[in-house]
């Protein structure tokens, strides 16, 4: 009941998103690139304050990104675990592959930093108004950040680590 | 006479100090329910670090371990041995000065590598020394006092027909005192602060690689030897059973007898030692400190007040 | 076990306690470290073959590379095997050392880690148990006993190759070569 | 050779100095350094001589007495040996400063008004040379002139100016009764005078040599003084100019009163002497405490100089002939390392740039190897560690301390000992070893006359340490002089019943010992020399300027004492000097300047006159 009456209230509030849920405790919405933000504070609002992830997903084939954000709420004081904390929130935007640029959620969900910056290393993607978006993981140079489809890890692996002789 | 007193008193305590490591390393084996190394382990390990090649820092850093090591072995030539005293002049203030050079000697060398590993161990080896030495200054003067001599032979002498200075009352509290304080001394488990191997890698040992390591090693067994002997020769008249081997009072068998009883004597107060070291965490620096300053100092100082009435 | 045949310990005493006193680098390069541990505590005890975990490189002369090796572990790895005293010898655990292992078109894991450093022994298993660490342990004994576990010496004296190798994977290095003008 | 033509020429090379400095630089320093040897080589002829003369002076015929006996001669020989020392010292460190004719003249000036104070032999002459030194010390310590040196050298002249003036009352009082001023005479006099009076005049005068002495209730000048002053005048302040006070003591408590009436001065438990020990004690430990938690390299060696003022009175007011021994070598004994110190410090100043901050400096070992030794030795001197002077009168003063029954004092000096260690440590830790920061990368080692200096006092201090008979010979001769049993010294130590000292054994023993540890240590592999940036961090490149651990470096220790360490005493001088300003404002307030007040208050009073004088008619 706590998903059906945030169901009607989200389809109310945004017309545009296709909300559905495959799970007892989580609901998908899908929305398009410009409302996502909005949608983001509306549920903050409404007291989904956890960002638990943000992941990108590369669908080459029609040439997108989709970026996934899954809210939850914290726990209340008194630490009764209701229904509305069981309940997991997936927001999905898509937002194309060519300029791959979106912005950056830092204000709303400040947690959202180091998350942004490895979808910038692995993926490309370049978020507006992100304080640092310096390398976090990779100690290697790549033509193309490495998470992309297109990027052939064995092609990279033999010509880079291959031509390496072994000491005799 | 003298040069064979010389040479061999040395060997022992180095001997003595090995086989402390390796009874150490055995007994925290057997009580963790496991079957440990060889007793003879760490001469093994010395060996091992003789034949390794490694790295200096700088002159210092060399001559500050071999000034500790060698100031070890000289405290060990004052220290009593059964009843052969090698060297006398001075007494007890010598033997207190002297056991300065062997922290003194490791801080200045672990100073110059460069490593702030090796200086918070140090500055907290110092803040230890600074806590246990006000009950153990205590300790000794109410000793001293006791038997108005600053002698230490002088003292395991009066011992020897008075009886044990820890059976007489008032040196009973000093006694009591210096046992709590033992641990410090040893640089074992509660106050293994300065050497903590996972918090500051090992401390003033950091950047000691072969022979370096191999002097620690051996420095470390001297100074249990140093604690444990100061204790046994003021508070359980090192060397002398009741007065059971008056007879052969000082010839050759005499004296190898009153050595091997000292040895025994310590080694007893070392297994207890080990015991505590099994059942304690590590102390962070300001416990240690609070600590030492409370209940050791109270005996100390209820001590020397005890003997300052009673003369 | 020959540790206390006197004869050997007076003929070669270096080799002898080299075999019986193997103290071991305390640095978990990957996921095989979690197997050292209960190697060392109650239940299969590694100190009474004389095998003891010790803070500093400075002080040890065993370095277990336990796991897949990532291109920034493999840094650390360089710098703490060349700060390790001479006579030092490394075991490999695990296929992911060996030739990359599970990881083996990964981008970022380092597939044959014997160009980089040299590797005295190998443990197969992904994740070897204890008492394979134990074997490890004793099989480098026989390698210490014939002379075969040369590591170090291969290391100085095809340094060039090493650090060629090291180079070509991190392009510059932030440390001058170890056995540069001696 | 006579003791006037040798003030002549202390006070004469003074003046010289001033003008030659007019003409050239050069000569001024040339004839600085001439001057201070010749006073050297002049005070060492007087050695054993007992000289008793009057000189006739010139305006309104007041006898001036020239005294010198082995007492005056030892704190003399102290204070030219400094003296020079620090001329040889100033030669280069004060090249590129500016007013040096102004500091040249200061210092001989001073060196000569201290040679002054101990050479008179009657009060007078004494108070006039006292009275020199203070004030020209000010001169001094406020040489740099910026408003903290200024400061400091404000708050030294108060404190000794109140010495001097109690000193003054004691002068005036004894004239009063005496009728002379004749320390000989005296000392047969006082005799006579009851103990009530003997005692008033004594604290009157251990007062004023309390605060030049820096004991505890009257040391709170000498840490300013020295954080101010520039190293070459620190050395000569704490190692000769505060021992002056030391001097004092000894002309009252021994030479004027003499013992048994000393003994004499005692109400039931409390006697003069434990007083006197007890701030001593109290001293040692409060010094060796603060001076732990310093960060500033002058203040650290400011509060280790009053500390080790402790033990000297320690030894000298226990009255016995082994524990005044031992006090009296170890005045020479601190005056040598001390003075080493200082110039330790100020090379390291010298060639740092002026950086005297323990925080960020580091790793010096490597670029200044003689200045590393020279501190090496004076702190170990310091501490008191076997093969240094320090423990030989330490290990006198501890052994009168406990056979003669009062093992609490003693455990206060052995407390100030291990305090000691860790701030000596704490120095030679963050300026020595560690990592060398990246801006002291080309700094040099300093000039060798600088150098020189750091040099011998090492050797003195090695010297006396191995071979103490020399000086104790000296220290013996007074203490026959002040009226206790001589003891019984061979050049290696003291020998008697109740446990002798043989510094020769020590040191033949830990020589062999080091040597054959040092032969073992070279038989080993041969190892590689690194440089500072191949260390141990977890597999991490070394952050370059920041791996190294030297800000508060005994943090642990000071969160559990620094509640305890608020120097009281120094808060109640600050609140006292508060309220006299504001006193003095408050007067101040009552001139307005308006000759109309003026008369009201004349009218005011007479008319408080007259109602006195109505009501009780007391005129």
């Amino acid at each position: 009941m706590i998903m059906e009456e945030l169901k009607s209230k989200l389809e109310k509030a945004f017309g545009s998103a296709k909300i559905s849920s495959n799970y007892s405790n989580n609901l998908a919405i899908e929305l398009d690139e410009t409302q996502a933000i909005s949608m983001l504070s509306y549920l903050k609002n409404l007291g989904y304050k956890h960002l638990a992830l943000i992941s990108c997903v590369d669908w080459i084939e029609d040439n997108q990104f989709e970026l996934v954000y899954v809210l939850s709420a914290y726990m209340p004081s008194d630490d009764s675990y209701s229904e509305k904390e069981k309940l997991n929130i997936i927001v999905k935007t898509r937002i194309s592959r060519e300029e791959a640029k979106y912005i950056s959620i830092i204000d709303i969900f400040e947690n959202a930093e180091p998350y942004e910056r490895e979808i910038h290393e692995l993926f490309g993607i370049h978020f507006e108004g992100h304080p640092r978006l310096t390398p976090l993981f990779l100690v290697l140079k790549y033509d193309k950040p490495p998470f992309r489809k297109d990027f052939d890890t064995r092609q990279f692996v033999d010509d880079y680590f291959g031509n390496i002789p072994p000491v005799e | 006479m003298i040069i064979v007193q010389i040479i061999l008193v040395p060997i022992i305590a180095l001997v003595m100090g090995l086989l402390f490591m390796g009874l150490f390393r055995k007994m925290m084996a057997r009580i963790q329910w496991r079957y440990g190394p060889p007793i003879t382990q760490p001469l093994i390990d010395i060996i091992r670090m003789f034949s390794q090649k490694t790295v200096t820092h700088g002159f210092m850093f060399e001559a500050g371990l071999v000034l500790s090591l060698a100031g070890s072995i000289v405290v060990a030539l004052f220290l009593p041995m059964g009843n052969i005293t090698v060297f006398e002049t001075g007494g007890l203030l010598v033997v207190l000065y002297l056991m300065l050079l062997g922290p003194l000697g490791i801080a200045l060398s672990s100073g110059e590598s460069g490593n702030p590993n090796s200086s918070i161990g140090i500055s907290r080896k110092f803040l230890l020394a600074l806590g246990y030495e006000v009950p153990m200054l205590l300790v000794l003067l109410a000793v001293m006092t006791h038997y108005n001599t600053i002698s230490l032979a002088e003292i395991v002498r009066i011992q020897a027909y008075r009886g044990w200075s820890f059976g007489s009352f008032p040196l009973l509290l000093s006694g009591i005192a210096y046992f709590l304080i033992l641990p410090a001394i040893l640089g074992i488990r509660p106050f293994e602060i300065a050497g903590a191997a996972q918090e500051i890698s090992s401390g003033p040992k950091a950047e000691y690689g072969g022979k370096f390591m191999a002097f620690s090693t051996l420095q470390h067994g001297l100074q249990e030897f140093i604690g444990l002997s100061l204790f046994v020769n003021l508070f359980l008249g090192g060397g002398d059973l009741f007065g059971l081997f008056g007879m052969y009072a000082n010839t050759f068998l005499g004296n190898l007898l009153a050595i091997v009883v000292l040895l025994i004597k310590m080694l007893l107060v070392f297994a207890v030692g080990v015991c505590i070291n099994a059942a304690f965490p590590r102390f962070r620096i300001e416990q240690a400190l609070n600590y030492l300053w409370t209940w050791p100092s109270l005996f100390a100082f209820a001590g020397i007040v005890v003997i300052m009435i009673t003369g | 076990m020959d540790r206390n045949q006197l004869v050997k310990w007076i003929k070669a005493p270096a080799k002898m306690g080299h075999k019986y006193s193997l103290h071991v680098v305390y640095f978990c390069t990957g996921c095989g470290i979690i197997e050292i541990p209960p190697s060392i505590t109650a239940r299969w005890d590694a100190e009474r073959f004389g095998v003891i975990p010790v803070a500093t490189p400075r002080q040890a002369n065993l370095f277990l590379i336990t796991g897949y090796v990532s291109t920034k572990t493999l840094k650390a790895i360089i710098r703490t095997y060349e700060q390790m005293p001479e006579p030092k010898y490394t075991v490999g655990f695990g296929s992911c050392p060996i030739n990359g292992g599970m990881y083996w078109d990964s981008y970022n894991t380092i597939k044959k880690l014997d160009k980089y450093i040299p590797i005295d022994g190998w443990i197969a298993g992904c994740m070897p148990r204890p008492e394979a660490v134990f074997v490890a342990v004793t099989h480098l004994w026989t390698l210490i006993d014939k002379e075969m576990a040369d590591g170090y010496k291969r290391y100085r004296e095809k340094y060039d190759y090493y650090r060629a190798n090291q180079e070509k994977v991190f392009g510059e290095m932030e440390w001058p070569p170890l056995y540069g003008k001696e | 050779m006579t003791l006037e033509l040798l003030l002549i020429v202390a006070f004469g090379g003074a003046f010289l100095t001033y003008f030659l400095g007019k003409i050239s630089g050069k000569l001024r320093n040339g004839f600085a350094v001439l001057n201070s040897l010749a006073v050297l080589v002049m005070t060492s002829f007087f050695y054993g001589m007992n000289i008793e003369k009057p000189v006739a002076f010139g305006f309104f015929d007041i006898t001036f007495v020239l005294r010198m006996n082995m007492v005056s001669w030892f704190f003399a020989i102290t204070i030219v040996g400094i003296g020079f020392l620090s001329i040889i010292y100033s030669l280069r460190y004060m090249q590129n400063k500016e007013k040096l004719d102004y500091y040249y003249f200061t210092t001989l000036f001073i060196n000569a008004s201290m040679l002054g104070t101990v050479l008179c032999g009657d009060l007078l002459s004494f108070f006039i040379f006292w009275e020199m030194m203070s004030w020209s010390t000010y001169l001094l310590i406020s040489y740099r002139g910026n408003d903290r040196a200024v400061f400091a050298g404000i708050k030294y002249i108060i404190m000794s100016i109140i010495g001097s003036m109690v000193m003054l009352v004691g002068i005036i009082s004894l004239y009063v009764n005496f009728g002379t001023l004749e320390i000989t005479e005296l000392a047969t006099l006082i005799q006579l005078a009851p103990l009530g009076y003997t005692l008033f005049i004594l604290i009157l005068f251990s007062i004023s040599f309390a605060v030049i002495n820096a004991f505890w209730p009257f040391h709170t000048w000498l840490p300013d003084a020295h954080a101010e002053a520039v190293s070459p005048f620190s050395s000569i302040l704490s190692a000769v100019l505060v021992r002056k006070g030391m001097y004092g003591l000894y002309l009252f408590m021994y030479m004027i009163l003499g013992l048994d009436l000393l003994n004499k001065l005692r109400f039931g438990v409390i006697s003069f002497n434990g007083v006197f020990c007890w701030i001593g004690a109290i001293t040692i430990v409060f010094a060796a405490l603060t001076a732990l938690l310093q960060s500033d390299s002058k203040r650290i060696l400011a509060w280790s100089t009053v500390g080790q003022g402790g033990y000297m009175i320690l030894g000298v007011a226990f009255s016995t002939a082994l524990g005044v021994a031992g006090g009296t070598f170890h005045i020479l004994n601190h005056c040598i390392y001390i003075g080493l110190l200082f110039f330790v410090a100020g090379a390291i100043e010298y060639s740092t740039g002026g950086i005297r901050d323990l925080d960020s400096l580091g790793g010096l070992i490597k670029k200044m190897p003689v200045t590393f030794i020279g501190a090496i030795i004076g702190v170990s001197g310091l501490i008191g560690l076997p093969l240094t002077c320090g423990f030989v009168s330490k290990w006198m003063i501890y052994k009168t301390l406990i056979l003669n029954g009062s093992p609490l004092l003693a455990f206060f000096a052995f407390l100030g000992t291990w305090g000691t260690i860790l701030y000596g440590y704490k120095f030679i830790h963050n300026i020595f070893l560690g990592q060398l920061p990246e801006e002291h990368e080309n700094v040099k080692e300093v000039p060798f006359s600088m150098q020189l200096p750091i040099i011998i006092l090492s050797v003195l201090v090695i010297l006396f340490g191995v071979l103490p008979g020399i000086p104790l010979k000296v220290v013996n001769v007074m203490d026959t002089y002040m009226g206790f049993e001589s003891l019984n010294i061979n050049l290696a130590g003291v020998v008697s019943e109740t446990g002798a000292l043989d510094t020769i054994n020590i040191f033949m023993v830990i020589l062999v010992v080091f040597v054959i540890v040092g032969l073992l240590f070279k038989a080993g592999r041969k190892s590689r020399k690194t440089d500072q940036y191949d260390n141990y961090a977890a597999g991490a490149a070394i952050p370059k300027g920041r791996y190294n651990y030297t800000v508060n470096f005994y943090n642990p220790l000071s969160t559990i004492i620094e509640k305890y360490l608020k120097d009281v005493v120094d808060a109640f001088y600050m609140k006292l000097t508060g309220f006299v300003t504001n006193v003095g404002d408050g007067i101040r307030k009552l001139y307005t300047g308006y000759v109309g007040n003026y008369i009201m208050y004349i009218v005011v009073f007479l008319a408080f006159l007259i109602l006195i004088q109505l009501r009780w008619s007391v005129f």
